[in-house]
């Protein structure tokens, strides 16, 4: 049901705070797009440093492994501090860096009964920071948590749909959690550990052809049972990884220290580098400061990462949208991101096709890409699946011939007049909903605009970034035009598709209820040929554009940089992120 | 200052053609305007007029407290042959207390609120005598007890606000005279009392004056003070003295038509039909457009019988009519004092 | 005296129980939910109904006002018959479940920097302002005071915003003279401290030393017109006597105690100066708590800064008396 | 106070009104006022801006130019920042162009004016009201509803008023809407100027409870109260006459502030809502460019500054022409 969370993430970036470590989702990305200009990647990573990673954001979303769903930050601390069975290998390229390696288990997993049953064996030598060692009751436990609901919020729930858990009369699962132990019995049922406490055992309620890359993520990691404190277990949770959390104060001027994990055992883990003595996390910074900081780059700055660049800088560090100026060459990153930005229609509030055919007609993408950042800010969208996605990706033709003829980028009032007009109804008024920021603001200027060329009024609604989601998932409250953004947990399009344009989507804001639709994607979803699956994808997506239920309006691109000896300098495929359990200080 | 010859002076005050003007954005005003007037040690001269006819303005100008800054005093103040006017501000500061002191109208607001009243009379004597903390106190103790304080030294501790008005009254009035002064200008020393309190307050001015042998310089409206305190007279209109002289001259030979009506407008127990008072028709001038001529003529119900219309356009001068006795009007003596006979005479009151 | 003091910390704490009482109604009368924005993303009707009640969202709101009331003296604890109780120790003034901490810990965590930022202000005001008041009062209508009340003007009509984005403009990214802001306690590092601290200081003292100039200005005028001072005069004390000793205490009596209140307004959190400059202070935390429609935070926040300019006035009040023997009797 | 050595207390202006017979106050103010060469031309601006704002459509299209339309040609398309030096000043665009959108900053800035003039008028005027009536009624009638409406200021000024507006502004507006309110600008523009005057009255209200506690011993009230003259009547025919010059003083004293609080709010984010624009507003869009345009910081906010000043300055010369005691000489 969940999904990866830049959406969320994204609606907070430009507002006065911003409270996630800004991030991303999984997905993958051409290595011919990304910018990561040679240079930096070519040295030799050397042992102990510092890295500095400064944020404007206040304090991470969430610390607790089974709450963290923030792309940017599962890979950050599934690089340093928390262990996972699975992992995504440390790439540049798009396929390579979206495949699977073992973590913590010696495998990426034994499939049996058609998809229906995976089991994990863990490796030797694996400790919590105590000692311990890591057993498959710790992974049980882990999962086990992610079923209280009313304790363990935000983090991803494919456990809850994935496992072969009955469901109680109102749809939530029997099994309530380790705290209430409430059906305790049927998810010791869908987990099972061997006798040796070595392997892990997942039973399925239907076949996932890849599941083993739904154990990349935290929600799959080990918990020591007697240090869970529930809701709080995020002060002082217990590492798995290279590195544990030193101290941690949130807020403007705070900071995270982690240092090295003295009970963690390079000979169990494969995986990471670990090369850093210390990581440190610089909260609430002014982006215009790490601009600063990062592109002057002396003393400890020259160890600093930032996850984004200020708009007005952009023109300053990049010559193009995908080449460095030569001063930044070599550490600075423009590349497409895992996100699609798109406005959502509410279909059960404009229930006419031609109506919405004339909203996304009349709207000036051009100038919408314009105010993000122009050419900067991503490339004109056609779907809700991205070229970097791979096979599942396919050119929709929306602008091109789904709406009856080709629309310029800056709209077309006049066929929209003519599609309104078509409709039998009057042109209609809409609200459009946005999370407030300067720039959105601007946004919406435009949307108010070109809408209303084609006799459309549109009401903008800027609703306070904290509150977005809260209010536009709130069926009462949302209306007519959303604004929103998506990206997949892992590279394949069961983790857009269905999230989007299904009732049972986590991300239905569009409230699609089609069932020929909703057949088709069921059948998608368990298809376990790929390609046969991928070409599925494609076909929902287009059919998805076509009845126009969102309006893409870019598939966007990112900038980043770090400081003169930071490695290496890329953009991790898998979360769209830098590959943190991979980095070193100083070359 | 270069007053090569200092003129023997035949009075200890001596004030001449004194005049005060203040710019201002409004226009130039005239505060006082060639005020004279004389007094000798142990003289008590009263000023008297309606407010505004700048006799607060003459007090503060012959204290020297009128701001230089702010002000153009012009003419002379002569004290014990001494020129306040043109002295530098130490000079002056250095008579202010000592020589020359000065008691307000409202003894409410004179005394610092935050200040004990012991300390703000030690203050005054330690400005102008180097004495010890415990003589200061001391005198301080025995000015409260001259004027009649009780208990003087507990009530020493107290603060203004502990003390009745007439109480306060007292207290400046210790303040004033405990450097022995030799001048005292006393600004409307009673208006702000209580009925009952005034003639106290009045008996010990005089008392302590006879005591120190103090020129007073009595600043008032209240012609019945006059009657009791004064004796000389300096009335003001206008900003002018329009007629001074002893007490005598003005109360029984008033010879300007403005002091007439002064003296007709104060109710008298001896008046028999006094059953309205007869007020000056027409207000007092704005002291920043002063009419031209006689000062008095727009309300002067006397001026046809000068020829012409002279009060309107010449300044009348003060001149002697009698000994001692100055008077600014452009009517003949005769007239005046057939004036004066009809004024007093529509009183019930025999000239003398 | 000691009356005065009972009579006026009585009427201070029902005041302050009108205020919490006030703020909590407002607060409890909108629609925003609570207990859904504790929810994640899948929210299901029952989740929000199992955190209205650990909220304790689920009782009358009176009750809901006493809980809260009990809370800030004996401490509370939400969500007490569920297997994963929340403690809030006194003194507790909700908690935020968004930030997963204790308001009041947050706001004690704000207030340092509010502090340095007021207190640093403060001194820098209260001296430029009555020093430049008092020279203007003393060259009334020259053009030394018509130069001061002309800046005093042009101070007060700055809105701070627009003063703190100049600053920034011109003295750390034009002339690099700074660094930008990052606020650091001034134990750590007092350079740094003083480095970030100082654009504020300005900032906020130019704003308010620009009322208090002309307060003072106009406060020394009329105490300099009042009969005690020319009885001063009248006594024969030099002139500077007659100001510092005479004229000052009565004319700055008055001022330093609405500058007390100034203070105390500014230890509810300066938002626009906190938010120009990245200062971790309370103002920030409200703007944040309001962008993040964090209830418990917003109304811990109202109530803290509330509190400080209603004690202050007590203190202001009190000292007032000490000051002015007139008021000890009332 | 007496008198005293300060030329002003001397008796030159309380003799005036007895003095000058024949011209009311009014007129006596109005000729001091006329005589403040600051007053007449800081007057004479405000007279325009007002007429700017008001007439700002047909001002904007004289000019060609109007705050909506977007620019594209304008502005870069790598980065979407401005095409030419000071923010895009040219022949088409005076002051510029915004970032992103290519929209006009000049035509921006005189709806931004009408805007935060109508806000700021509208309050202070509501204030004023508020403050008057409350601070009459509270001085007047004494006793329990004094005490009632002076604890209630007492409430409102300990309120943290920024974080209250900004907390309240979604939801107040809302409900403004659903009272009938049109939705959008006209709600967000209405509670902006209640919650000012809300925040804003208790001040004036205890400035006029002072004068009626003064007034309401004179003579002429104790004469109509014995002839018999209702209270409604007493107290706006016989106690407001005497207490306009205050109020006046406060009000146009206000007015300024009310401008810069306004301003402070969009810049906070709450303002009117997109297409539109205020002062605030682009200050706080520039806050993410000035670093590499800075007229995007200086050109409003100098409008701004030229506004308040303006307005400060004819609000002195007006309390200095009413009370010149406690203005300059």
């Amino acid at each position: 049901m969940g999904m990866a969370n830049k959406g969320l993430r994204l609606a907070a970036v430009g507002a006065v705070t911003a409270l996630a470590l800004a991030a991303c989702g999984g997905g993958s990305s051409s290595s011919s797009d990304s910018s990561a200009s040679g240079g930096a990647g070519s040295g030799e990573p050397t042992k102990g440093g510092t890295i500095y990673y400064l944020t404007n954001a206040e304090q991470f979303d969430q610390i607790d492994p089974q709450r963290i769903y923030t792309g940017e930050d599962l890979a950050f601390f599934n690089g340093t501090i928390y262990r996972t069975l699975t992992a995504y290998k440390f790439s540049a390229d798009a396929a390579e860096g979206t495949s699977l390696v073992p973590d913590l288990a010696t495998d990426t997993g034994t499939v049996a009964d058609g998809g229906k049953t995976w089991s994990f064996t863990l490796v030797d030598g694996a400790t919590f920071q105590d000692g311990a060692p890591i057993t498959c009751a710790d992974v049980a436990y882990g999962v086990s948590r992610t079923f209280a609901t009313d304790v363990i919020t935000g983090g991803p729930t494919y456990a809850i749909s994935m496992l072969d858990i009955p469901t109680a009369e109102d749809g939530s699962s029997a099994y309530k959690g380790p705290y209430t132990g409430e059906g305790q019995e049927l998810f010791d049922k869908a987990v099972t550990c061997s006798a040796d406490g070595k392997t892990v055992t997942f039973h399925l309620n239907k076949p996932v052809p890849d599941f083993n890359y739904t154990t990349t993520l935290l929600s799959f990691s080990p918990v020591p049972k007697a240090a869970d404190t529930g809701e709080k277990y995020g002060d002082a949770p217990v590492a798995s990884g290279p590195y544990l959390i030193e101290s941690n104060k949130n807020g403007k001027g705070g900071k995270m220290v982690l240092a090295r994990n003295p009970k963690w055992d390079p000979a169990s883990d494969t995986y990471r580098g670990a090369f850093p003595d210390n990581w440190e996390v610089d909260y609430g910074i002014d982006p215009k400061v790490i601009d600063q900081r990062t592109m002057t780059s002396s003393g400890n700055d020259s160890f600093a990462i930032n996850n984004g660049i200020e708009p007005e800088q952009l023109a300053v560090v990049f010559k193009s949208p995908t080449e460095a100026n030569p001063e930044y060459n070599g550490r600075a990153i423009s590349t497409l991101d895992p996100y699609v930005r798109y406005f959502a229609i509410n279909t059960q509030k404009v229930p006419n096709l031609k109506i919405r055919q004339a909203i996304a007609v009349a709207l000036d993408r051009e100038a919408l890409r314009k105010n993000a950042g122009g050419d900067f800010s991503g490339d004109y969208a056609d779907g809700v699946i991205k070229p970097n996605m791979g096979q599942d990706f396919a050119p929709t033709g929306m602008w091109d011939t789904l709406l009856g003829q080709k629309i310029p980028d800056t709209g077309d009032p006049e066929y929209a007049k003519k599609l309104i007009a078509e409709s039998g109804e009057a042109a209609p008024t809409i609200t459009f909903d946005y999370p407030q920021s300067p720039t959105a603001d601007k946004a919406a200027a435009i949307v108010v605009d070109s809408l209303g060329k084609a006799g459309i009024t549109a009401k903008p609604n800027p609703i306070e970034p904290g509150q977005y989601y809260g209010v536009v998932f709130d069926p009462e409250k949302a209306h007519e035009l959303i604004n929103a953004g998506w990206g997949p947990d892992w590279p394949n399009a069961s983790t857009i598709i269905p999230e989007l344009f299904t009732p049972t989507g986590g991300f239905n804001l569009s409230q699609y209820d089609n069932p020929e639709y909703n057949k088709a994607v069921d059948a998608a979803k368990v298809e376990l040929d790929r390609a046969k699956q991928a070409k599925m994808w494609q076909d929902l997506n287009t059919q998805a554009m076509a009845d126009v239920v969102v309006v893409p309006t870019r598939f966007g691109r990112e900038q980043r940089m770090a400081g003169k000896q930071v490695g290496p300098i890329y953009l991790w495929p898998a979360y769209g992120s830098w590959p943190y359990g991979q980095m070193y200080a100083g070359q | 200052m270069t007053d090569l010859s200092p003129a023997p002076r035949r009075a200890y005050i001596e004030v001449e053609d004194l005049s005060v003007q203040f710019p201002t954005e409004d226009g130039l005003v005239r505060a006082v305007d060639g005020v004279t007037f004389s007094i000798d040690k142990g003289q008590t001269i009263a000023i008297v007029g309606e407010s505004g006819s700048g006799k607060s303005v003459t007090a503060q100008a012959i204290m020297g407290l009128v701001n230089a800054r702010t002000a153009d005093v012009t003419g002379h103040v002569w004290v014990d042959g001494q020129d306040i006017v043109g002295m530098t501000d130490d000079e002056l500061r250095k008579m202010r207390g000592s020589t020359m002191a000065m008691i307000f109208q409202d003894p409410m607001s004179s005394l610092h609120p935050f200040y004990r009243i012991g300390a703000q009379l030690t203050e005054a004597v330690n400005v102008h005598n180097k004495v010890s903390k415990k003589e200061a106190r001391d005198r301080a103790i025995e000015m409260l007890q001259k004027v009649g304080i009780p208990s003087p030294e507990k009530r020493i501790e107290d603060y203004p606000h502990q003390f009745s008005g007439g109480m306060r009254q007292r207290v400046m009035i210790a303040m004033a005279l405990i450097n022995s002064p030799s001048l005292l200008i006393a600004d409307e020393p009673t208006t702000a009392l209580d009925v009952t309190v005034q003639a106290q307050i009045m008996e010990l001015i005089l008392e302590l004056q006879q005591e120190y042998n103090t020129a007073v310089v009595l600043i008032t409206h209240d012609l019945g003070i006059v009657a009791d305190a004064a004796d000389q007279v300096a009335v003001m209109y206008g900003a002018r003295v329009v007629e001074s002289g002893v007490i005598d001259d003005i109360f029984y030979k008033p010879e300007m038509p403005y002091t007439l009506g002064l003296l007709a407008s104060v109710p008298r127990l001896n008046q028999v039909r006094a059953d309205r008072l007869d007020p000056i028709p027409g207000n007092p001038p704005s002291p920043i457009r002063l009419p031209s001529g006689c000062v008095f003529n727009p309300r002067c119900v006397y001026k046809d019988r000068v020829e012409g219309d002279l009060c309107a356009t010449e300044r009348p001068a003060l001149l002697p009519t009698d000994l001692g006795h100055m008077v600014r009007c452009h009517m003949s003596k005769e007239d005046r004092e057939a004036v004066a006979t009809i004024a007093l005479g529509t009183l019930g009151r025999e000239t003398a | 005296m000691s009356a005065y003091v009972v009579r006026r910390v009585i009427s201070m704490i029902l005041l302050l129980l009108l205020l919490t009482f006030v703020v909590f109604i407002l607060f409890s009368l909108l629609p925003t939910d609570p207990a859904r924005l504790t929810c994640g993303k899948s929210c299901t009707p029952e989740i929000i109904e199992a955190n209205r009640h650990r909220l304790g969202l689920d009782l009358p709101v009176l009750q809901q006002y006493w809980e809260y009331l009990k809370g800030i003296f004996v401490g509370r604890v939400y969500a007490q018959d569920s297997p994963d109780p929340v403690v809030c120790s006194a003194p507790c003034l909700g908690y935020s479940f968004k930030r997963g901490e204790e308001v009041f810990i947050l706001i004690k965590e704000g207030f340092p920097a509010t502090f340095w930022l007021a207190l640093g202000a403060f001194v820098m005001w209260l001296a430029a302002g009555i020093s430049v008041g008092v020279y203007a009062a003393l060259h009334r209508g020259k053009w030394q005071d018509k130069t001061v009340m002309g800046i005093s003007l042009a101070g007060y009509s700055l809105p701070s915003f627009f003063l703190g984005l100049m600053a920034i403009f011109f003295i750390v990214i034009r002339l690099q003279l700074l660094p930008y802001p990052s606020y650091i306690s001034p134990f750590e590092n007092p350079t740094q401290f003083l480095q970030t601290m100082i654009l504020p200081w300005i900032v906020l003292a130019i704003l308010y030393a620009a009322f208090y100039m002309r307060l003072t200005r106009n406060q020394m005028l009329e105490v300099l017109g009042e009969d005690y001072i020319r009885t001063a005069r009248a006594k024969g004390l030099p002139e500077r006597i007659v100001i510092r000793k005479h004229a000052l205490r009565a004319g700055l009596t008055p001022i330093v105690t609405a500058a007390g209140l100034d203070l105390a307004g500014l230890l509810g959190g300066a938002i626009i100066t906190e938010s120009i400059f990245s200062l971790p202070g309370i103002g920030s935390l409200a703007v944040n708590s309001v962008n993040d429609a964090d209830l418990p935070l917003i109304v811990g926040i109202t109530l803290v800064t509330a509190t400080f300019i209603i004690v202050a006035n007590l203190i202001v009040d009190l000292l007032y008396a000490v000051i002015d023997p007139r008021v000890r009797l009332a | 106070m007496s008198t005293s050595v300060a030329p002003s207390a001397l008796p030159v202006v309380p003799d005036e009104d007895e003095e000058i017979t024949g011209r009311s106050l009014r007129q006596i103010v109005w000729s001091r006022l006329r005589r403040d060469k600051t007053a007449m031309v800081c007057l004479v601006i405000l007279i325009l801006l007002y007429l700017i704002a008001i007439f700002a459509p047909f001002i904007t299209s004289m000019l060609g130019v109007d705050p909506y339309s977007f620019d594209g040609e304008s502005i870069s398309d790598s980065g979407g920042g401005p095409i030419g030096a000071w923010g895009g000043i040219s022949s088409e665009h005076p002051l510029g162009v915004e970032w992103g959108t290519g929209r006009d900053i000049l035509a921006q800035l005189l709806y931004g004016l009408r805007i935060s003039l109508l806000i700021a008028t509208t309050a202070t005027i509501l204030t004023t009201f508020l403050g008057t009536t409350l601070g009459i009624i509270s001085g007047y009638a004494g006793g329990k509803t004094d005490a009632i409406i002076g604890r209630t200021m007492d409430l409102i000024l300990a309120f943290p008023f920024l974080l209250i507006i900004l907390a309240l502004s979604g939801v107040l507006t809302q409900r403004l809407t659903q009272l009938g309110v049109p939705d959008g600008n006209p709600s967000r523009i209405l509670y902006l100027i209640i919650v000012l005057s809300i925040f804003g009255w208790p001040y004036l209200a205890r400035i006029v409870r002072g004068q009626v506690l003064s007034v309401r011993e004179r003579e002429f009230v104790e004469a109509a109260v014995a002839m018999g003259a209702g209270r409604p009547r007493i107290l706006f025919k016989e106690i407001l006459p005497n207490l306009w010059a205050p109020i006046l003083v406060y009000a146009t004293l206000t007015l300024p502030t009310y401008i810069g609080t306004e301003a402070a709010l969009s810049f906070l984010g709450i303002g009117v809502l997109p297409p539109d624009t205020s002062f605030g507003g682009m200050l706080g869009n520039s806050v993410s460019y000035f670093s590499v345009v800075p007229s995007y910081l200086f050109i409003p906010g100098t409008v701004l500054v030229i506004l308040v000043v303006t307005f400060n300055l004819v609000g002195d010369a007006v309390r200095d022409a009413l009370d010149p005691r406690a203005g300059r000489v």
